[in-house]
């Protein structure tokens, strides 16, 4: 069983899935109110994956997630700012404002997106690694990805290349037993996603996604074994989002009761359980915590409010760096 | 006449395809339980329940090749691919296989399948999620390229193209699925050869499709305004294309433009052009001008996302630059 | 272990394997020659498995095979003469020589390629599966594909999809150990093919692939169990390819002494001496099917030579059937 | 000047980014142990060992994939992809990662990737075996298309696309690897920004690229011989296109043919016509002429081969339609 190492660690944790949290339903907001608009996929319901998975990598490693992406980018340590601004589409923004709630990027965290051609992050994520294999360089890269992409024949490529050459890439499935409308067993003759890493020779393991501890554990174990030059590693974390699938979604494939039931093992309502019960928070650390996401919030959104748009005259900008062409 | 949406006309179709033919079947993500990603399929799982509704996991390579088996077999297979954008991953089934067996084969078999997406930017949906590449598809020789840009022709033109023994792909632009229309109730089946004059004009010959049509529209408004008489048409099938209505129109108006909403080079706006030049050389008082999209991976914030797309005053613009 | 019934089916296997290797090596002098031109993928030492497992299946069912088809088209009764004249890209071919060595297409025995994309014919099998299912016919469709199609996204789509809708179809791997110059192991982190299958829930079998008689056994069982409504199956043919790939291989890949090895276990020389240990085989039984395999070929060679070209006004025909359209 | 083959020149180029930069490998099918395809990579394996000269699994979309990647973690990789027909599976991964990540980034990541692949038809490999699909890459932003014709392009591009910053893409045409040629080598890296004149000529532009080159020169010849003199353009990199030098050509003949193998409907010349047009529209004296493939998938049989591609005889026919 995982545990909590101190308090510190607790509140860290909690800290994380907080934001995560609080920054997505704002995110909704704003997008009711005109703010934000094409797609925003909300990971509410998801949070302890990235709270307990992203801290398991180094500041060296590198992360490739998905267009479900706000939490993965939060915990890695992008500021809320420019996250923020990115949803507006300032040029503030981690991407200028160029890919908005699927796109974030941040180079200097070895971010690399936000990508939202479903699994086709895992080529670019075994290309990674495989550049740090080329190396010499100990790092590790997190390709994150839904139960959605295990059924496209780029995850098949990706696993057995990156078996193959044993590289150092951990793929990291949340799955979340939905893939849009459906559900897993509609979309897997196998639903038994970490069983299909034995095709490749790969080691997996499943873990609860619902429980940042476990998470937490698990991820950090797995790093350590692609770091070490034991070759890909696989983890399936079972989870759930709470949400619907975009701001578009009518949520006809499930029940209400179902959505509920899972309701139920929230994430963060457990883990405040847990540390409640290990007596390592009081009531004012979560009014704190709680205070200061709402500052960091407002903040942000009155970064993103006042940053200035991209001058449309910088429209061609940054499609080609060669000074050779106009287009 | 009835006002319907786009939506609900795609919808109209595909219900009448499955009523009228036991061998039509719906197949693609999240057609049936989702309710169709732009609802254009909601209730006919209801309605036809899952052995013609079915959703399918995510693997555009092998739906798609599946509906090409399912053509071979003997079904009339409707193959959604949610948007053009994940269509690339089945480009080796379409190109090499559905356009390709009947030839290869000697003409022992055709392929019966209609595939339908969705195309195009102007929903803030960034690079990834906003292609037009219609134009790579009318390249495809054995195949037809439709794109509707009315309800009337939202509905028609599926159940035409389920009459074809050749695959057929439809083109819905993403932008006109909310869009409200006349449904001309008299057109069960409408043509699927002809490109069609969607308004009169003599000054100059306005060529587009699929959602630029309405861009297309408001431009020749304005231009009306001005007291130039544009004449728009909707080409409504890029291949095989209707050239004899292109050229009919260029040779009364004596000028064009090609609208297009996709990135300039390579356009299949290039290919109207060029064959404008070869059709009606001697007929052009200017050059046929293009307004395509900008050369640019489509950005997410609206200002340059419009900046991107081709507008009406773009069109306004290339036509006074065209007379004046 | 399975057995010869009789003398008739001893030599009625017999009889296809020889007729698949006469007729290559004859289309392998007849590119020396000029007369064959493009690619040319011979398919002698594999003899066995398009021998042993065509027969399997009914004229109702339909075949799915590759470039490297010529064994599958002959065992499931194309004429010779149509086959030798598609060679030529001649207008007597089985694809009016549209085709040629790689594109075979028989709609009178429901063959549907000869098609040369690897893996590109699963999908297309699994929908002709599809359409019989829908139609609550009782047929199977085989699908025949090598060792390198297994690294393709569409091998893992296809059997997905194959398994989650149940459908009747027989994937058919025939792993000669190399995709073109890349040996097994160095494609596949899991080289046991046939544990792959697990991953979709899938039945699968590892069959002897230079034993005709065992390719037969499983052969025969699994197109029955496809049949009879469990869903698709899996079987993995270990076999070997004793020409080159194509007719432009220079073999850097690959030792004298492995394929000398392998040409020890030639399916047709073994399969002879089990015919003659038990008395099935008489010399002049093997004298009378290779002389009339001769006569045979010379027939379709001589078929073929006198063949018409078509007409060059029919460039444009069967593109698409349709009288609208000009191109 | 050494003579030496198309193939030899490919490896001359790939020996040479191997050696100088360490950051440079080459992947793809059969590279290394079967020796290249077209053994183009022949004994590289041996010299710069399995490290360097990777062969894949059949998985284009992932091995061109983990090009982009390695390229974004700092690796100079050649990615090989054995055919134009097989890029089709990896133009997922091409246009909606490699061409767009710098954009989509804000320009936080670039993608220094160089993908060789073979195009084109003529060596009766039939339908699947046979396409010329560069012009559709030339719709893609962000990249460089190259299509090198000559042995110096063949070695010399290689090395050029190695210093861009971003995506580049060689079509090698597959007729022209035993082609001979005089290497120039005094241009350790050759300029990949313009096109180039191979013939000079004042009565017609003949405009091509890639396998075609050799086929409008020899009708070049043939025509100089009934005293027609034809200039013939090298187009050399289609992405971004050298409009300038074409249309300096065009102003001075008057006329112009371009020469692709894709098929003609939605073909990168009816780009460079629709171009021409736009640009020199009041020089030209004859509409643009083009002359491509006819809209069938390549067959098998010699003589229909020959029928559905561009040869001399046609263009020399062109031309004199044009000036008749
Ligand atoms: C190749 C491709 N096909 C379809 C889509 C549309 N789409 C976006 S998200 C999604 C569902 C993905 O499900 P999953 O991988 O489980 O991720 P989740 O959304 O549950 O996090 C689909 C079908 C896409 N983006 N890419
Ligand atoms: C998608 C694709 N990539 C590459 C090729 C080129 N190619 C033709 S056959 C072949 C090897 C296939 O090996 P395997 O599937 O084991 O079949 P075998 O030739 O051994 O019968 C390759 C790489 C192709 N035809 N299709
Ligand atoms: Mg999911
Ligand atoms: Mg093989």
């Amino acid at each position: 069983m995982s545990a909590v190492r101190n308090r510190e660690h607790g509140l860290e944790l909690l800290r994380h899935m907080l934001r995560i949290r609080r920054f997505e339903e704002r995110a909704a907001e704003l997008y009711q109110l005109g703010k934000i608009h094409g797609f925003l996929h909300l990971y509410i319901g998801e949070e302890a994956v990235a709270a307990g998975s992203i801290p398991s990598f180094t500041n060296e490693d590198a992360i490739v997630a998905t267009y479900r992406e706000h939490g993965h980018a939060l915990v890695r340590g992008t500021s809320m700012n420019q996250l923020m601004a990115e949803l507006y589409g300032k040029a503030a923004g981690c991407a200028r404002g160029r890919g908005g709630s699927m796109h974030f990027f941040d180079a200097s965290r070895r971010f690399y997106g936000g990508l939202a051609i479903v699994a086709g992050g895992l080529p670019v994520a075994v290309g990674l690694a495989l550049a740090d294999k080329m190396h010499g360089r100990k790092r590790v890269t997190g390709c994150y990805f839904g139960d959605g992409a295990v059924a496209e024949g780029e995850f098949h490529e990706s696993l057995n290349l990156a078996a193959l050459w044993k590289l150092p890439v951990l793929f990291l499935c949340e799955n979340n037993l939905y893939a849009m409308g459906t559900a897993l067993a509609r979309h897997q003759s196998q639903p038994d996603i970490a069983a299909k890493a034995k095709a490749y020779a790969m080691g997996a393991d499943t873990v609860d996604g619902m429980d940042v501890l476990a998470v937490e554990t698990a991820t950090g174990r797995a790093v350590e074994l692609v770091r070490n030059g034991n070759g890909p590693y696989f983890l399936e974390y079972r989870t759930y989002r709470f949400r619907a699938h975009s701001m578009y979604d009518a949520e006809l494939y499930r029940t209400k009761d179902e959505v509920n039931e899972w309701k139920r093992r929230d994430p963060i309502a457990t883990f405040e359980q847990t540390l409640r019960q290990a007596r390592l928070l009081r009531d004012e650390d979560f009014q704190q915590i709680e205070a200061a996401i709402a500052t960091e919030i407002e903040e942000a959104v009155a970064f993103a409010e006042a940053a200035p748009w991209e001058p449309i005259e910088d429209l061609n900008k940054d499609v080609c760096t060669d000074v050779r062409r106009t287009t | 006449m009835t006002k319907i949406t786009y939506r609900e006309a795609v919808r109209a179709g595909l219900r009448e395809a499955l009523q009228r033919d036991l061998r039509v079947f719906l197949m693609g993500e999240d057609v049936g339980q989702y309710g169709g990603t732009y609802a254009c399929s909601k209730g006919l799982l209801e309605e036809f329940g899952p052995e013609r509704i079915r959703d399918t996991p995510l693997s555009e390579s092998t739906f798609v090749g599946a509906g090409i088996g399912a053509a071979l077999g003997g079904m009339r297979p409707i193959v959604e691919v949610m948007t053009v954008n994940f269509s690339l991953l089945a480009l080796d089934q379409i190109l090499n296989n559905a356009a390709t067996l009947r030839h290869m084969s000697g003409g022992q078999f055709n392929v019966p399948l209609v595939v339908r997406m969705a195309t195009g930017a102007g929903r803030q949906v960034a690079a990834q999620h906003s292609h037009s590449l219609e134009g790579w598809y009318a390249h495809i020789p054995g195949i037809t390229v439709l794109t509707p840009a009315t309800v009337t022709d939202a509905r028609g033109m599926l159940l035409a193209a389920l009459q074809e023994p050749d695959p057929v792909f439809i083109f819905e632009h993403a932008y006109l699925y909310s869009m409200e229309g006349e449904l001309e109730e008299n057109r069960p089946v409408v043509d699927i050869s002809r490109a069609a004059v969607r308004r009169p004009g003599k000054d100059v010959s306005l060529i587009t499709f699929g959602g630029s049509l309405w861009k297309a529209l408001a431009a020749a408004t304005q231009l009306a305004q001005e007291g130039i008489e544009a004449e728009v048409l909707d080409l409504r099938v890029l291949r095989p294309l209707d050239i004899g209505t292109i050229l009919t129109s260029v040779r009364k108006t004596h000028r064009a433009v090609v609208i297009d909403e996709a990135w300039r080079t390579g356009s299949f706006a290039a290919e109207v052009a060029a064959q404008i030049m070869e059709g009606a050389f001697y007929d052009l008082d200017a050059p046929v001008a293009r307004v395509c999209s900008e050369e640019v991976p489509i950005p997410y914030p609206k200002h340059l996302e419009e900046a991107a797309l081709p507008q009406p005053d773009k069109i306004v613009k290339a036509v006074r630059t065209l007379l004046g």
